[in-house]
C-alpha cells in the first residue's frame, strides 16, 4: 500500500494523479476463508481489520450486498460520544471514542475525527437529574464529561436560544472531546487497511443462505456463489434478523427507518455537536457547511430506508425552536437508513444457537461512533471465544432479564 | 353550579372565519352494546335520536349522539341536563354491560364559522373536509391534539379537544384563520 | 455584454419597472422579471464563487437547475442565504449579494486554491491533513470550514411565518406545461377531482419558448386557454408558485408553496407546506438540458442553450452580442434563430455530429450563420467573462483549428427527463439509447398502498422531447386525442461526454460537471482511478451532485465519464438515489404553524391561571404545566419551596392535583382485570375505601403507581401519575382489545373532568369544616375511605389519602369548578394559615416520609421487590403483569440494589445521582460501585439533608456508611438508614 | 407516510392519527412457561423483509387497536381486520400467498 501524504499529492499532481492506486482491491471471492464477515459497513470492515492487526487472522473476506460502507455507516449523522449511563456501555464507547483520537494515523486515511465538543441539553428537571448522575457514572467509568450551566452552554453555542418559551436550557452534559468524523471515510479507511493486509472485500455479493453441519457454521451461499469458512461474523445491522433466519434463529430486533437530513451550506456558525432529547433533534455543522440534522425513528418495522415526513418536520420544528436562526436556512436533502434496534435498545454483540456463528448487531441509532471499539472487542471475542467488552452484550442477557437500558438517563442515544 | 366556567370562558377571534370557544356544553361518554334493546331506547329517551351508525352524529333540538367507536356514543345535552341524563341512563341501562361518565369538563368546544371555515380546518386536521358529509363526525388531529369535528351547519364546523388544551387549539385556529391566508381565493 | 433588448419579453411588463439592490449598486428591472433576467438585462454577469477553487460563476441556466447564481437575499430578520436568483421572482426593493468570497467578488483571495487547483484534486483531503494529530481539529479543519459554507449566517429570529395545509385529490399533476395542462384537461373532462400544480409563476413551460404552434395557434394562447378551461372545471384545482418537492409513500405528496417570496412582509404566511394525498400521481415535469464537458465551460457566459433562448424570448435580454452555440443535437438551433430573431450575432453553430441536415440546421444555414460541423470547443477564453472560443474536430485531441470572438456560449449536451419525483418512492429508469437518457421504466413504477402503480410521468417527463410526441404521449397515457402540432422532424442526438473527444489531462481538470462543488472530468476518473467503481462511491468521494442543486445539470454527465473510465455501460453504473426534496425547502416551512406558543400543545388546569397570577414558577411534567412553587417577591426558589413545607406542615397548604391520572373501570370482570392489572389484589378492596397499588410493565419493571378507589360493586377509579395517565389507558385498552378481549370490562380516561385538589396539613379539617357541606370529621371519613356530597357549593367527591404524612384531603371537583373550589379554600383557609403549594414541596414531603416516587425512585431498571415495595405484591395471585418477568434468574437475584435512607454524616445534602464506590475496578477498569442516590433533598423540617438510595444488600446494612465520591475529588460519607424520616408511626395523619 | 383503513370506523386513516404496536399473534407466556418461551414472547422477533403481521392502534380516532398485513419491503398493505383473533382471516392469507407465491406463512 502506498502511504498517503502531502508529499505523494504534490508527486502525484506531477503525473496529472494519473498513478494513483487503487484504495482497495475489487477480487473474486476464494472457495474458503479463516473467517467470513457479512456486511462491509464500520463495524463489519474494523471487526476484520483488527482481526488481521491484532490476531493475525487475515484470511478474511468480508462480503457486501451493496457498496461498501453503503448501509447506515454511509448515511448516519457522524456523532461520536461515550458519555453513557451503564457500565458496559460506558466502557465500549469511550474505547471506541478513545481508538478514533489516533485512527487517520492507524489507518494513513484522514478520517477527519473532529473532537469538537458535544452538548446534551437538560430542558426539564429530570433530564437535569438523569445528566447529573451521568456524570457521576462517567468520572467513575474514566469518561471525561461535566455538567454545565446554560451560561457555558451559550458560549459554546452563540446560534441556541436559551429560554424557549416551553423548554428553556437549563443546562447540559457536556463531552469535551465528543464530536465528529466523517463517515465515509471511517469505512473506507478500514477497507484500504484491510484490503493491504490481503483481506478480500467483496462488493456487489449478497449472502443468500447459511450452510451449518452438525450445529456448526461450515459456509455461506452468495450471489457469488458458495464459500466456506471457519467463522462466521454477521454484521449487517438492519438485516441481521433476515441472516439470523438463514441460521435458524432469532433475534431480539426490529428494523425501523430513521430518517435526517441536511441544509444548504452555510458559513461556520456552530463548532459543537448539540442533542435536544426533550424535544428530539440533535444538529451539527458538517465541514463543508450543511447543517447535519436527525430525530426519532419510525414506528414501523421497514427495509425501505425510507421514512415518513413527520417525523422530519418534528425535528425541524424542534431545532427551529432550538435555534431560530435555521428557520430561513433551506433542507437540501433528506434520507433515511434501517436501524436495528433491539429490546433494551443496547447492541448485541454475542454468540449464538449456531457454534461458530457470532452477530454484531443492534446498534440502532447510534453505532456510528462505535465503530473501532466494536470491531476491536468483536474481532477478540471471534478469536479468542470472549472479551471483556462483550460479556454483558450477549444475546441472551433478555432471557435472564439483564438488560442495559441507556434511554434510563439520555433520551435517544444517537 | 353558578360556579362553573368553561375552559375559554367563549373567548372568540374573527379572520377570514370567525373562532369561538363554545361554552359549557353537556356530554356523556357512554359505552356499551350499541345493537342492543335497552341500548337504543336508552339513547333515544336521553337524547330524542337513535343510536347513530358508525362516524355519523345526529342532533334534535340542543341534545344529541356521536359515534366515537364501535362501543362508545358521545351524547350532547344542554351543560345543565348532564348530570340528569348520566343518572337516566344508568337507570335504562341497569343489569346490562355498560359505562356512562360524564365528561363535560373534560372537554372544550369550539365553532369554527364562515364560508371558508373548511380551509381553516385544512391546515390542521388530516381530513378531506371538502368531501366531509353532513351529520358525519370524524375523529383525528387538530395539529397535535386530539380532536373531534363535524359540519354542525352550512358554513360552519363544531370542533371538540380536551380541557387542557383549549388554548393552543384556539391559539391554532385563531392562527389558520388569519385574513390573507385563504387557501383559496373564490 | 448582456443586455435588456429593446422589444419583446413574453413575460415582463415594461411599464412596472422594479428596483432593486445587487452588492450595493442599484439597479433596475421589470415586473415578470426573475432575479437572474434582471440581473442579466443589467449586464451582471458575474454573480457568484464556486464552492472549493472560489472560481467566477455566471448564470447557466434559467430555472431550477441552476447551480451557480446564488445569491443572499434580504437583510435582518428576513435575510436568507443560498437563494437561486433564476427561481426568484423580483419584486421592488429587492436587496440582494453575491456569495463566498472575500473582500469582494470581482477579487477574492480564495481564488489562491484555484492556483494550486492541480494539488487539490477530488478526495485530497482524505489523504493528508494527518499530522500532526491535533492539527486537523486545531489548523486544517477551521481553514477547510471557512473557504467552503456558501451563504452567510442568518443572524435574527425569522420574522416570517408559515403554516401547513392537508390537500386530497383523485389525480396531482405536476408540472403545468403542455403536458400538464393538457393531462388535466383530459382528467378534468372525465369529472375527475384533478389538482394542477406549478413551481413557476406562469404555465406553458417551453412549448411557449420554442414557438411551438398547437392547434394552430401559438402555444401562449393555447395555454391561455386551456386554463381558461381549466379555470371553469370546479373539480380542477390550479395552483401556481407551488413545487412538488417530494413524493412519498402511499401516494403522500409534498408541495412547497411559495406564497410571499414577492411581496415580503405583507403579513400572508411566507410559505405554505402542502401534505397532499393522491389517488394518483402525473408528474409532467419535463426536462432539463445538459451542458457540455470542454474545457473552461464554467467561465461566465458559457450558459445552457435553452436558458440562453429562455431569456430572450421570456425576458427579452440578450446574454451576449456574439454568441457561439455549441450541441450535439437539433434544439440548439432554435437558439440560434431565437438570437438572430433578436438582432444578435451567432457567429457559429459548432456541431459536434460530422453531418448536420434537417429543418433546424437549414433554417440556420438559411440566415447565413455558420455551421461547423463534426466541430467542438477545444477550450473557451477569458476568465471572469467569456472572451471566445478555440475550436478543434471533436474527434481529436484538442488542437486549434480556428479561434472565433464571443462574449456568450450557448451550449446543450441534449436533455434529460425530469425523473426526480417518479424516483423518489423506488421508481426505475431505463437508459434509452437513442435519445441518450435515462427515462421512467414504466415497467418499474413506484408502488402505493395497493402495491399498485401509483404515478404517470408524461410528456418530456417521460422522455417525449418533440411537442408532438408530448401531446401523442399525454394521449397514450391519460386520454384523449393529441392536438396537432408544427413539430418539425430533427435529427438524431449524438451522445457527447467529452469535448473533444481525446483529451488529454490538462483540458480534463478544466472541464467541469459540478460548477458549485468544482467537480470536473478528471476527479470522476481519478475516482474510477482509486477504486470509487460505484457511482455512489464517485459521488461521496468527489461530491458530485452534492451541491444544492443537487447534480441536475452534473450526475447523467459524471456518470457517463464514470461509466467510460470504467468502460462499462451506463445502464450498468446506473444513477445516484434521487432523494427529496426537488429543489430546496426552508426549514420553517417544514416546521409549519408551530413555533412560539404553539410549538407544542401545553397543558394547562382549570387553576391554572390562578397560579400564573400567584407567583407560580412552572416546571413541565410531560406536556402539562405544574407549579413547582409559589415564589414571593423577593424569595428564592428554594426559600419559597422551605415556606410551603413547614406551612403545610405546621398549618396548611393546597396543591393543584388536578393533573393526576383518573382512569374509571367498570364492569362484571372489573376486579378481575385490575388484579391482573396491579402486583396486589384490587378486587377484594371494599366499596368506599381506597388502596395504594403498584404497576408493572410486562417486563417485570415499575411502571406507575397510584390509589385506587372503589366506587361501587362493579366500578374502580384508578389514580395514575401525572405523566402515566394517558400510558395507563392506553395499556389498560391494549390489554382489554387485544388478550382479554372476552372479559366485560369498560374504561374510561376522565382526568381531565376533575379538578382535583389536595388539603393537607393540621388544619386540614378546620379549613374543610368552614366550606362546610360534608362532614370530614375522624370517623366521618377515615383514612383511606371516600365520600361524595357538596363541599362549599361545588360537586365534590373527597378522598381522605395523604401523600405528604398529614391529614389530608384530595378533593374532585368537576374541572369547570375548580377554580371556584379553589378560591373558596383559599379564603376559608386564611385565618388557618393556608398557602398552595407546589411539586417540590410536594416531592420534599413524602421524601420525608419515604415513599417513593415514580420516576425517581424508578428508572425504567426497577423492580417493586428492589423498592422493599413486596407488602404491595400479592403472593396468592397466580399472575399480574410483570409476574413471569420478575422470576427471571438476574431479577430474582439477592444482590440487587434495593432501597434504603441515606443521611450523610454532616447533615449535607448528597448530591442528586451520586454512586457509592466499593472496593476495585472491575474487567474494564471502571471503578466498582455498590448503590447510587435516587432522591435528595434539604429536609426544612428536620433541616438537615435526607436522601434515599439503592444499595447492594442495603436494608441488611443499616447503620453502615459507605463513599460517595462527589464533584472535584470530594468524597461524601453516609449512613445508611432506615427510608423513613419523619412521622414513622404515623401519629399527624392518623388524626 | 402510510395509510391504514381501521376496520372498526372504515376511516383510511394516516400515519399520524396511527400508532404502531409491533408484531401482531404472539402468545403471551406468563407464570410456569419456560424462560425461552417467555423470551420468545418478550424479545424475539419475526422482523421479516416481505410480509409483517403488526399492531396498529386508531389512537386519534376511535381508539381501537387493529391488525394488519404488510410488506416491509414495498409497504404495501395487503389489508387490516380487528384484533380480536388468533390469526388472520383466511381470506386474507390466501390474497397473501396469490401476490406473493413463495411466502412460507405468517408464524
Ligand atoms: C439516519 C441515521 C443517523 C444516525 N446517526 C448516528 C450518529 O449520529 N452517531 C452514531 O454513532 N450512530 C448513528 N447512527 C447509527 C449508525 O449509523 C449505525 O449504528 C452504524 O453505522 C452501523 O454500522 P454497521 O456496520 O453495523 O451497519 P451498516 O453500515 O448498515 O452495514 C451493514 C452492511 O451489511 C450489508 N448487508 C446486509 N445484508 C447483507 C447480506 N445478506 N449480504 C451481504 N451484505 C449484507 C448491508 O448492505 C450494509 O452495507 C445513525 C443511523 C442512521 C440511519
Ligand atoms: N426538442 C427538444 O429537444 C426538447 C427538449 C425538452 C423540452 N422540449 C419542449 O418542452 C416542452 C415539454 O413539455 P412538457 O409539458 O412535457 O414539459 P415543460 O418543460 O414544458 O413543462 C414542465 C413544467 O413543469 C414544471 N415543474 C417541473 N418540476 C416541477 C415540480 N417539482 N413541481 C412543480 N412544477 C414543476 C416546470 O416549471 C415546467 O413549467 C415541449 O414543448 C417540448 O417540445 C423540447
Ligand atoms: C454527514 C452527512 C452529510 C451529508 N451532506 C450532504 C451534502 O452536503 N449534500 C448532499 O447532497 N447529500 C449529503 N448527504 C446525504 C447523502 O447524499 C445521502 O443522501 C446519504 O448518504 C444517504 O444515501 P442515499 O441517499 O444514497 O440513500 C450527507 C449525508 C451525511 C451522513
Ligand atoms: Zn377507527
Amino acid at each position: 500500500m502506498k502511504r498517503y501524504s502531502a508529499f505523494a499529492i504534490v508527486k502525484q499532481a506531477m503525473s496529472y494523479h494519473q498513478n494513483w492506486e487503487e484504495a482497495w482491491a475489487s477480487p473474486a471471492p476464494k472457495p474458503k476463508y479463516d473467517v467470513v464477515i457479512v456486511g462491509a459497513g464500520g463495524h463489519g470492515l474494523a471487526t476484520a481489520y483488527y482481526l488481521g492487526k491484532n490476531y493475525g487472522i487475515t484470511n478474511v473476506a468480508v462480503i457486501e450486498k451493496g457498496w461498501l460502507g453503503g448501509g447506515n455507516t454511509g448515511r448516519n449523522t457522524t456523532i461520536i460520544r461515550s458519555n453513557y449511563l451503564q457500565d458496559p456501555s460506558a466502557a465500549i464507547y469511550e474505547k471506541a471514542r478513545s481508538l478514533f483520537e489516533d485512527l487517520s494515523q492507524d489507518l494513513n486515511y484522514n478520517v477527519m475525527f473532529s473532537p469538537r465538543g458535544l452538548l446534551m441539553l437538560a430542558q426539564t428537571h429530570h433530564e437535569v437529574r438523569g445528566y447529573r448522575r451521568t456524570v457521576y457514572a462517567n468520572n467513575l467509568q474514566g469518561v471525561a464529561t461535566e455538567w454545565i450551566e446554560p451560561k457555558r452552554v451559550k458560549e459554546l453555542v452563540p446560534i441556541i436560544n436559551l429560554d424557549g418559551p416551553r423548554y428553556p436550557v437549563l443546562g447540559a452534559l457536556y463531552q469535551a472531546r465528543g464530536g465528529t468524523a466523517r463517515h465515509d471515510a471511517v469505512a473506507w479507511g478500514y477497507a484500504r487497511a484491510c484490503s493491504a493486509m490481503g483481506m478480500d472485500i467483496i462488493q456487489q455479493c449478497e449472502v443468500t443462505g447459511i450452510r451449518t453441519e452438525g450445529g456448526k457454521v461450515v459456509g455461506v451461499n452468495t450471489t457469488k456463489g458458495a464459500i466456506d469458512c471457519g467463522k462466521l461474523g454477521l454484521v449487517a445491522a438492519g438485516h441481521s434478523s433476515v441472516l439470523a433466519d438463514m441460521a435458524g434463529f432469532r433475534l431480539p430486533i426490529e428494523s425501523l427507518a430513521l430518517q435526517a437530513l441536511v441544509s444548504e451550506p452555510i458559513k461556520p456558525c456552530m463548532d459543537v455537536v448539540v442533542m435536544a432529547n426533550t424535544v428530539h433533534g440533535y444538529m451539527s455543522q458538517s465541514d463543508k457547511g450543511e447543517m447535519v440534522i436527525g430525530g426519532g425513528t419510525d414506528g414501523f418495522n421497514n427495509y425501505t430506508q425510507r421514512g415518513s415526513f413527520h417525523h422530519v418536520e418534528e425535528t425541524v420544528r424542534a431545532l427551529v425552536e432550538t435555534f431560530p436562526m435555521i428557520s430561513r436556512l433551506k433542507m437540501l436533502r433528506q434520507w433515511g437508513g434501517i436501524v436495528d434496534m433491539t429490546g433494551d435498545r443496547s447492541p448485541i454483540l454475542s454468540k449464538t444457537p449456531v457454534e461458530n456463528l457470532f452477530v454484531n448487531c443492534g446498534w440502532g441509532t447510534g453505532g456510528f461512533k462505535a465503530i473501532p471499539g466494536s470491531g476491536w472487542a468483536m474481532a477478540e471475542l471471534m478469536a479468542r471465544g470472549a472479551s471483556p467488552l462483550t460479556e454483558e452484550f450477549s444475546m441472551y442477557r433478555f432471557r435472564e432479564g439483564k438488560f442495559i437500558d441507556e434511554s434510563v438517563a439520555a433520551g435517544v442515544a444517537h | 353550579m353558578s360556579n362553573a366556567v368553561s375552559a375559554l370562558q367563549g373567548k372568540s377571534a374573527s379572520g377570514f372565519a370567525t373562532v369561538t370557544e363554545a361554552g359549557l356544553q353537556g356530554m356523556i361518554t357512554l359505552r356499551g352494546d350499541l345493537k342492543s334493546a335497552k341500548m337504543k331506547k336508552a339513547v333515544k329517551a336521553a337524547t330524542g335520536v337513535d343510536v347513530p351508525a358508525p362516524r355519523r352524529i345526529a342532533m334534535k333540538d340542543g341534545k344529541g349522539a356521536g359515534w366515537m367507536s364501535p362501543d362508545e356514543l358521545l351524547i350532547l345535552v344542554p351543560y345543565t341536563e348532564a348530570r340528569a341524563t348520566v343518572e337516566g341512563l344508568s337507570k335504562a341501562l341497569e343489569g346490562e354491560h355498560h359505562l356512562v361518565a360524564d365528561v363535560s369538563d373534560a372537554r372544550a368546544m369550539f365553532r369554527i364559522a364562515g364560508n371558508k371555515a373548511d380551509q381553516v380546518l385544512m391546515k390542521l386536521c388530516p381530513v378531506d373536509l371538502p368531501t366531509l358529509a353532513e351529520g358525519e363526525l370524524r375523529r383525528s388531529r387538530a395539529a397535535q391534539v386530539a380532536a373531534a369535528l363535524w359540519k354542525s351547519d352550512a358554513d360552519e364546523f363544531t370542533l371538540v379537544s380536551f380541557r387542557s388544551v383549549a388554548e393552543y387549539v384556539f391559539g391554532a385556529l385563531e392562527l389558520s384563520a388569519r385574513s390573507g391566508s385563504e387557501l383559496s381565493a373564490s | 455584454m448582456s443586455t435588456r433588448l429593446s422589444k419583446g419579453g413574453r413575460l415582463i411588463d415594461r411599464t412596472k419597472p422594479l428596483n432593486f439592490t445587487f452588492n450595493g449598486r442599484r439597479m433596475q428591472g421589470y415586473r415578470g422579471d426573475t432575479l437572474a433576467s434582471a440581473l442579466l438585462g443589467a449586464d451582471q454577469m458575474l454573480l457568484g464563487r464556486s464552492f472549493k477553487y472560489h472560481r467566477p460563476r455566471g448564470l447557466v441556466a434559467s430555472g431550477a437547475e441552476e447551480p451557480n447564481a446564488l445569491v443572499g437575499l434580504g437583510t435582518g430578520s428576513r435575510f436568507e442565504p443560498n437563494q437561486r436568483v433564476t427561481t426568484t421572482e423580483l419584486f421592488e426593493g429587492a436587496l440582494a449579494a453575491s456569495q463566498n468570497h472575500w473582500p469582494s467578488l470581482e477579487f477574492d483571495v480564495g481564488a489562491i486554491n484555484n492556483t494550486f487547483g492541480r494539488f487539490l484534486p477530488g478526495g485530497f483531503y482524505y489523504k493528508t491533513f494527518m499530522f500532526p494529530r491535533f492539527a486537523w481539529k486545531h489548523v486544517f479543519e477551521p481553514v477547510i470550514r471557512q473557504s467552503a459554507g456558501l451563504g452567510k449566517v442568518p443572524q435574527d429570529r425569522d420574522a416570517d411565518r408559515y403554516e401547513y395545509a392537508y390537500g386530497f385529490a383523485d389525480l396531482v399533476i405536476v408540472g403545468g406545461g403542455i403536458a400538464g395542462l393538457a393531462a388535466a384537461l383530459q382528467a378534468g373532462k372525465e369529472g375527475k377531482r384533478v389538482l394542477l400544480i406549478e413551481q413557476t409563476a406562469h404555465w406553458g413551460g417551453r412549448a411557449p419558448v420554442d414557438g411551438v404552434e398547437i392547434d394552430g395557434k401559438p402555444a401562449d394562447e393555447w395555454v391561455k386557454g386551456a386554463v381558461e378551461a381549466l379555470g371553469k372545471m370546479a373539480n380542477v384545482t390550479l395552483r401556481t408558485r407551488t413545487m412538488a418537492s417530494g413524493l412519498y409513500d402511499h401516494g403522500y405528496l409534498l408541495a412547497y408553496e411559495r406564497i410571499a417570496d414577492h411581496t415580503p412582509g405583507d403579513g400572508r404566511p411566507r410559505h405554505r407546506l402542502w401534505r397532499l394525498r393522491a389517488g394518483h400521481v402525473v408528474t409532467a415535469t419535463g426536462a432539463i438540458e445538459r451542458p457540455l464537458s470542454f474545457a473552461g465551460n464554467d467561465i461566465p457566459g458559457v450558459m445552457l442553450a435553452g436558458a440562453v433562448r429562455d431569456y430572450v424570448v421570456n425576458w427579452a435580454v440578450g446574454p451576449g452580442d456574439r454568441t457561439v452555440v455549441v450541441t450535439n443535437n437539433d434544439d440548439a438551433y432554435r437558439t440560434a434563430l431565437a438570437l438572430h430573431e433578436a438582432g444578435l450575432i451567432v457567429p457559429a453553430v459548432i456541431d459536434a455530429r460530422a453531418s448536420v441536415t434537417g429543418a433546424l440546421p437549414d433554417a440556420v444555414r438559411a440566415k447565413g450563420i455558420r455551421v461547423l460541423e463534426g466541430r467542438g470547443i477545444a477550450k473557451v477564453k477569458g476568465t471572469k467573462r467569456v472572451t471566445g472560443v478555440s475550436i478543434c474536430t471533436q474527434a481529436g485531441a484538442g488542437a486549434e483549428i480556428e479561434a472565433i470572438d464571443c462574449d456568450a456560449i450557448a451550449m446543450s449536451g441534449g436533455w434529460s427527463p425530469v425523473v426526480h419525483l417518479w424516483s423518489h418512492c423506488g421508481g426505475k429508469l431505463i437508459w434509452d439509447d437513442a435519445r441518450a437518457m435515462f427515462r421512467p421504466d414504466a415497467a418499474k413504477p413506484p408502488t402505493g398502498d395497493d402495491g399498485r402503480a401509483m404515478v404517470t410521468a408524461i410528456g418530456s417527463a417521460n422522455g417525449a422531447l418533440k411537442a408532438d410526441e408530448v401531446l401523442a404521449d399525454v394521449a397514450k397515457q391519460i386520454g384523449g386525442k393529441a392536438a396537432k402540432t408544427n413539430t418539425v422532424a430533427e435529427s438524431a442526438i449524438e451522445p457527447v461526454w467529452i469535448m473533444p473527444q481525446g483529451a488529454g489531462p490538462q483540458l480534463k481538470m478544466k472541464m467541469w460537471l459540478d460548477y458549485q462543488n468544482d467537480v470536473k472530468v478528471s476527479d470522476v476518473q481519478l475516482a474510477a482511478r482509486e477504486g470509487y467503481h460505484s457511482v455512489e462511491h464517485t459521488k461521496r468521494y468527489t461530491t458530485l451532485g452534492m451541491a444544492t442543486d443537487q447534480g441536475k445539470l452534473s450526475n447523467i454527465n459524471g456518470l457517463a465519464i464514470l461509466s467510460d473510465a470504467l468502460s462499462q455501460a451506463i445502464p450498468q453504473t446506473g444513477t445516484t438515489t434521487f432523494r427529496p426534496p426537488y429543489t430546496p425547502i426552508s426549514m420553517g416551512a417544514i416546521a409549519g404553524e408551530a413555533r412560539g406558543e404553539i410549538f407544542q400543545p401545553l397543558r394547562k388546569t382549570p387553576m391554572d391561571g390562578w397560579h400564573a397570577a400567584n407567583g407560580a414558577y412552572f416546571e413541565p411534567v410531560g406536556l402539562w404545566r405544574r407549579t413547582y412553587c409559589y415564589q414571593r417577591p423577593g424569595e428564592s426558589v428554594h426559600e419559597a419551596v422551605n415556606r410551603e413545607i413547614l406551612n403545610t406542615r405546621n398549618k396548611v397548604g393546597m396543591l393543584d392535583a388536578s393533573t393526576l391520572g383518573k382512569l374509571l373501570v367498570k364492569g362484571p370482570d372489573a376486579g378481575k382485570f385490575l388484579d391482573m392489572l396491579y402486583t396486589g389484589v384490587m378486587s377484594s378492596l371494599p366499596v368506599g375505601k381506597c388502596r395504594y397499588g403498584l404497576m408493572c410493565n410486562e417486563n417485570g419493571f415499575l411502571s406507575d403507581d397510584g390509589v385506587v378507589v372503589r366506587l361501587s360493586e362493579d366500578t374502580w377509579l384508578c389514580h395514575t401519575t401525572s405523566g402515566g395517565a394517558d400510558r395507563i389507558h392506553g395499556w389498560m385498552e391494549d390489554w382489554l382489545q387485544c388478550e382479554w378481549w372476552d372479559w366485560k370490562v369498560y374504561t374510561a380516561n376522565l382526568t381531565e373532568e376533575y379538578a382535583q385538589i389536595a388539603v393537607a396539613g393540621p388544619n386540614a379539617r378546620k379549613v374543610l369544616e368552614k366550606l362546610g357541606g360534608m362532614d370530614v370529621s375522624a370517623d366521618g371519613l377515615p383514612a383511606m375511605e371516600w365520600r361524595e356530597g357538596v363541599l362549599g357549593g361545588c360537586r365534590a367527591r373527597i378522598y381522605r389519602i395523604s401523600f405528604s404524612g398529614e391529614l389530608s384531603y384530595e378533593i374532585a371537583v368537576p374541572a369547570s369548578e375548580g377554580l371556584a373550589l379553589w378560591k373558596a379554600l383559599i379564603a376559608a383557609g386564611e385565618e388557618h394559615g393556608v398557602m398552595p403549594y407546589g411539586t417540590e414541596a410536594m416531592h420534599i414531603m413524602r421524601a420525608e416520609k419515604g415513599f417513593i416516587m415514580i420516576g425517581d425512585e424508578t428508572d425504567g431498571t426497577v423492580i417493586p421487590q428492589d423498592l422493599n415495595l413486596n407488602w404491595a405484591i400479592s403472593k396468592k395471585k397466580a399472575d399480574y403483569l410483570g409476574k413471569r418477568a420478575q422470576e427471571r434468574s438476574h431479577m430474582a437475584s439477592p444482590d440487587r440494589w434495593k432501597l434504603v435512607g441515606l443521611e450523610t454524616l454532616d447533615g449535607s445534602v448528597l448530591p442528586d445521582g451520586v454512586y457509592a464506590v466499593a472496593e476495585g475496578v472491575n474487567a474494564n477498569g471502571q471503578r466498582n460501585v455498590q448503590g447510587r442516590v435516587t432522591s435528595t433533598y434539604y429536609s426544612p423540617t428536620l433541616r438537615k439533608g435526607i436522601a434515599m438510595g439503592l444499595v447492594k444488600h442495603g436494608p441488611d446494612r443499616m447503620g453502615e456508611v459507605i463513599d460517595f465520591p462527589a464533584d472535584g475529588g470530594r468524597v461524601i460519607k453516609a449512613r445508611i438508614v432506615d427510608q423513613v424520616f419523619y412521622d414513622k408511626e404515623g401519629a399527624k395523619q392518623n388524626v | 407516510m402510510l395509510t391504514l383503513e381501521c376496520p372498526y370506523c372504515g376511516v383510511k386513516a394516516e400515519e399520524t392519527e396511527l400508532q404502531a404496536g409491533g408484531e401482531a399473534h404472539l402468545k403471551r407466556y406468563g407464570p410456569g412457561s419456560s424462560d425461552e418461551d417467555f423470551d420468545g414472547y418478550m424479545f424475539m422477533r419475526k422482523n421479516p423483509k416481505g410480509v409483517h403481521f403488526e399492531r396498529w392502534r386508531h389512537s386519534y380516532g376511535c381508539g381501537k387497536w387493529f391488525l394488519a398485513a404488510r410488506c416491509t419491503a414495498t409497504l404495501e398493505v395487503f389489508g387490516t381486520y380487528p384484533a380480536q383473533t388468533k390469526e388472520p382471516p383466511a381470506d386474507l392469507q390466501a390474497r397473501i400467498k396469490a401476490k406473493r407465491p413463495n411466502w412460507e406463512g405468517y408464524r
